[in-house]
């Protein structure tokens, strides 16, 4: 990004939000870190608590993404990629599966997003720009039923548009969604009266951070 | 005596035929029965509708192979992204696309083998994939109506079998295999060992033999070690 | 029952009747047999056929009902009796259990019946004399979701009233869901054009068997 | 470190409350979980909506016995007979009724748990127990609209349990208990044994311990063997 006023920010590096969000998981919870940047949160995740990850293709309690040497071929994460289990893991099938993210079981979904609403609309699945073939996933279903989601992304786009903003463009993934969050600039909670600022990365500033966002801010 | 065990591939997959829906289990590389997938690529039916979550990843095993030979018409899926003779198939309008949200496809196939017709399920509410669907509030919540999803056959991927086609599964590979067995008229197995009866204990079948049709014993192995990288998916 | 028209008749006995159901069971059929007289054909199958019985609480595989001295008190069956498992057998839940009702993967399901009516119709689970708490358990999941419905009965009440009725006055348990009924005196088929004698018991004739009916008999 | 197991029953019913719904497991004498049922009753609370597939049998125990005391003011179930103090409660209108067909109770709960909001089941078209509801035609058939039936609470009986709640079961006491412990709010086990962490394999859990919430150690022995002669049920 190459923002003459981002001069003198430190921005948060990729692994720096991976490890907010890390910090801000209580013990105990179940989450479901989906593809991309929310992946990196388990290498983050506190020794002292227990925390379990969820795949969508049924698993209960993965561990880290396996080394290629110790790889159980038959064991993939939601990513194609070789996991472990934790003891206490369980295994299960794909509808016991989404009955647990649609039944409102997860505790919390990370999540990446092209687009982000000041009332938690998430647009993460498709652009309207986007001449692939549509693909969702369980993206709808993750973003509908877990308790709490939250989004990692970069504040803005690398072209410096608007990720945050006062109503997504591109087709929603979800309504009302997201409840927190975290980019590389900030962290951001959604409340009733839209982004209301909780965190800003070093040298950050108020007057900044609401130029490279498309809705009002709160500073509470 | 009951005995489902079949012993080549043409009798495993008699009856399949031009037009046939399938089902076909596995996620990623895992719990997928790429040994029955190949088998029916063989057979050169034509204008299948598949029913899986992706639409194959290589364009030489497989789904992808399937898809590239052009016996598939039309494919229900979440996520058809990472498969390049779908893509291509598909940008030429050769092959027909139904995107479902994940836990709506395991939901309408899961409905489909409960004799559940349809559901009323919060997922994709609002979004493009509800349009000219029926959307219901109860309790409060907005709900799209979607139907069960039925297919001709099921093609399954078990670790284990009996001759009553009993099956357990093997670490992730379970997936979307137990219920597409449950949604299909005719549920073909392939088995890495087909075990004497009662050596699966009661506790430990996944799959009731009551979901299955035909067992074949294909001992290939291991699946390929995914990258270790995070791949494009959903 | 006191009928003078039935002198001379030999009724068939409810053993008689259960091996009549049994031996018209074909190999390899997943078979729910319902409380009361259904529950005597598991001990009329051949034994040379392999049948499977299922019980709506979770078991398919049963073997017979267990002998005090052997019984596993952790193993009942819908009657609430203790039973045996076959080799094979698996246990599952109460939802994936009636998933193989509802979803037509049983291929049979026998029941007791207080009438059936010419075109399927079943009312066997409560009457409008009945003062006690109404209790529908399963009979009205198995009548819809069986394959085939077979109901054993008396052919008529020990008062003497029809069962086998032009239109069911009881409350009704399940639409068109009877597809043969093995009385005490005949085995007649539900067809579309209403009920088809295919075998009288010893000394019933085509007439008394008529008397005994409310609704017209075929005899094909 | 999460550890669900608690020493008490007054810790394990905490919560519980005038006019909660409860959920209780159990088929027969099997996976009842009889233990936590006499800790219900001893709490005094009033106005109960009781969940579950009978209404109990003997008045000196489980559910039988809690229906007796007067607790209950309404229970939902497939089959409420065969309780002597149902019966007496309910001929003198102390207690209401809703009857619904066994296997449309399985799938409201399941429904509940797997966040379904409603669904279309054949089963009870055309009967009493449909009167009042939406029916719809699909597929060529008529089904009835059920709305997913969720509690407060569901008391839960299992064979082995660990810290973090991981469930199974023995012989046919499965039955309601996993979907019952879905559907809850707060579920709460009575379980036979607690093992460490671990112990039970990955694919051996039927129920995992997200749907859990606290685990009660009842080594409580075999449920009474049940008449080897027929029983009047459902």
């Amino acid at each position: 990004m190459a923002d003459k006023r981002m001069a003198g920010c430190k921005p948060f590096s990729k692994a720096e939000m991976a490890a907010l969000v890390a910090a801000d998981i209580p013990e105990g919870w179940h989450v479901n870190l989906g593809i991309g940047l929310p992946t990196l949160v388990a290498d983050h995740l506190p020794m002292n608590r227990e925390i379990l990850l969820h795949s969508e293709n049924g698993i209960l309690g993965m561990g880290p993404v396996a080394q290629r040497e110790s790889a159980d071929p038959w064991i993939v994460n939601a990513g194609k990629q070789n996991v472990s289990l934790v003891r206490g893991a369980s295994l299960f099938h794909h509808a016991d599966s989404f009955a647990m993210i649609r039944g409102g079981h997860i505790d919390l979904c990370v999540l990446g997003a092209f687009e982000i609403a000041a009332n938690g609309d998430l647009a993460n699945w498709t652009t309207s720009s986007d001449d692939r073939s549509p693909a969702v996933g369980g993206a709808m279903d993750l973003a509908t039923g877990a308790r709490n989601v939250w989004v990692m992304t970069q504040h803005v786009t690398k072209s410096g548009e608007h990720k945050l903003v006062q109503q997504c463009r591109y087709p929603l993934t979800a309504r009302k969604a997201v409840g927190r969050v975290y980019s590389d600039l900030a962290v951001i909670d959604i409340t009733p009266n839209g982004f209301s600022v909780r965190a800003m990365a070093p040298g950050v500033t108020p007057a900044l951070l609401q130029d490279l966002t498309g809705a009002p801010l709160q500073f509470p | 005596m009951i005995d489902k065990e079949v012993q080549d591939m043409r009798s495993a997959l008699a009856g399949i035929k031009d037009g046939s829906s399938v089902m076909i289990g596995g996620f990623g590389a895992v719990g997928q029965p790429n040994a029955l997938i190949e088998g029916l690529g063989q057979l050169g039916v034509r204008n299948l509708t598949v029913i899986a979550n992706n639409a194959g990843f290589e364009a030489d095993i497989g789904l992808g192979k399937l898809i590239g030979t052009g016996a598939v018409g039309k494919i229900i899926c979440s996520f058809p992204r990472g498969s390049s003779t779908f893509d291509q198939r598909y940008r030429k309008g050769e092959i027909e696309l139904e995107v479902v949200p994940q836990g709506t496809l395991a939901e309408r196939i899961r409905a489909a083998g409960a004799g559940i017709a349809g559901f009323y399920t919060p997922t994709a509410v609002g979004t493009k994939l509800a349009e000219g669907k029926e959307v219901r509030e109860i309790g409060g919540k907005d709900h799209v109506l979607e139907y069960a999803l039925h297919a001709d056959v099921a093609l399954i991927q078990a670790w284990t079998s009996d001759r009553w086609g009993n099956l357990t599964y093997r670490g992730s590979g379970r997936n979307f295999n137990p219920i597409m067995a449950m949604a299909a008229k005719l549920t073909i197995v392939q088995a890495g060992t087909v075990l004497p009866l009662g050596t699966i204990g009661p506790d430990d079948i996944i799959t009731p033999g009551i979901f299955v049709n035909r067992v074949l014993c294909v001992p290939d192995g291991d699946p390929p070690l995914a990258s270790t990288k995070d791949a494009d998916n959903g």
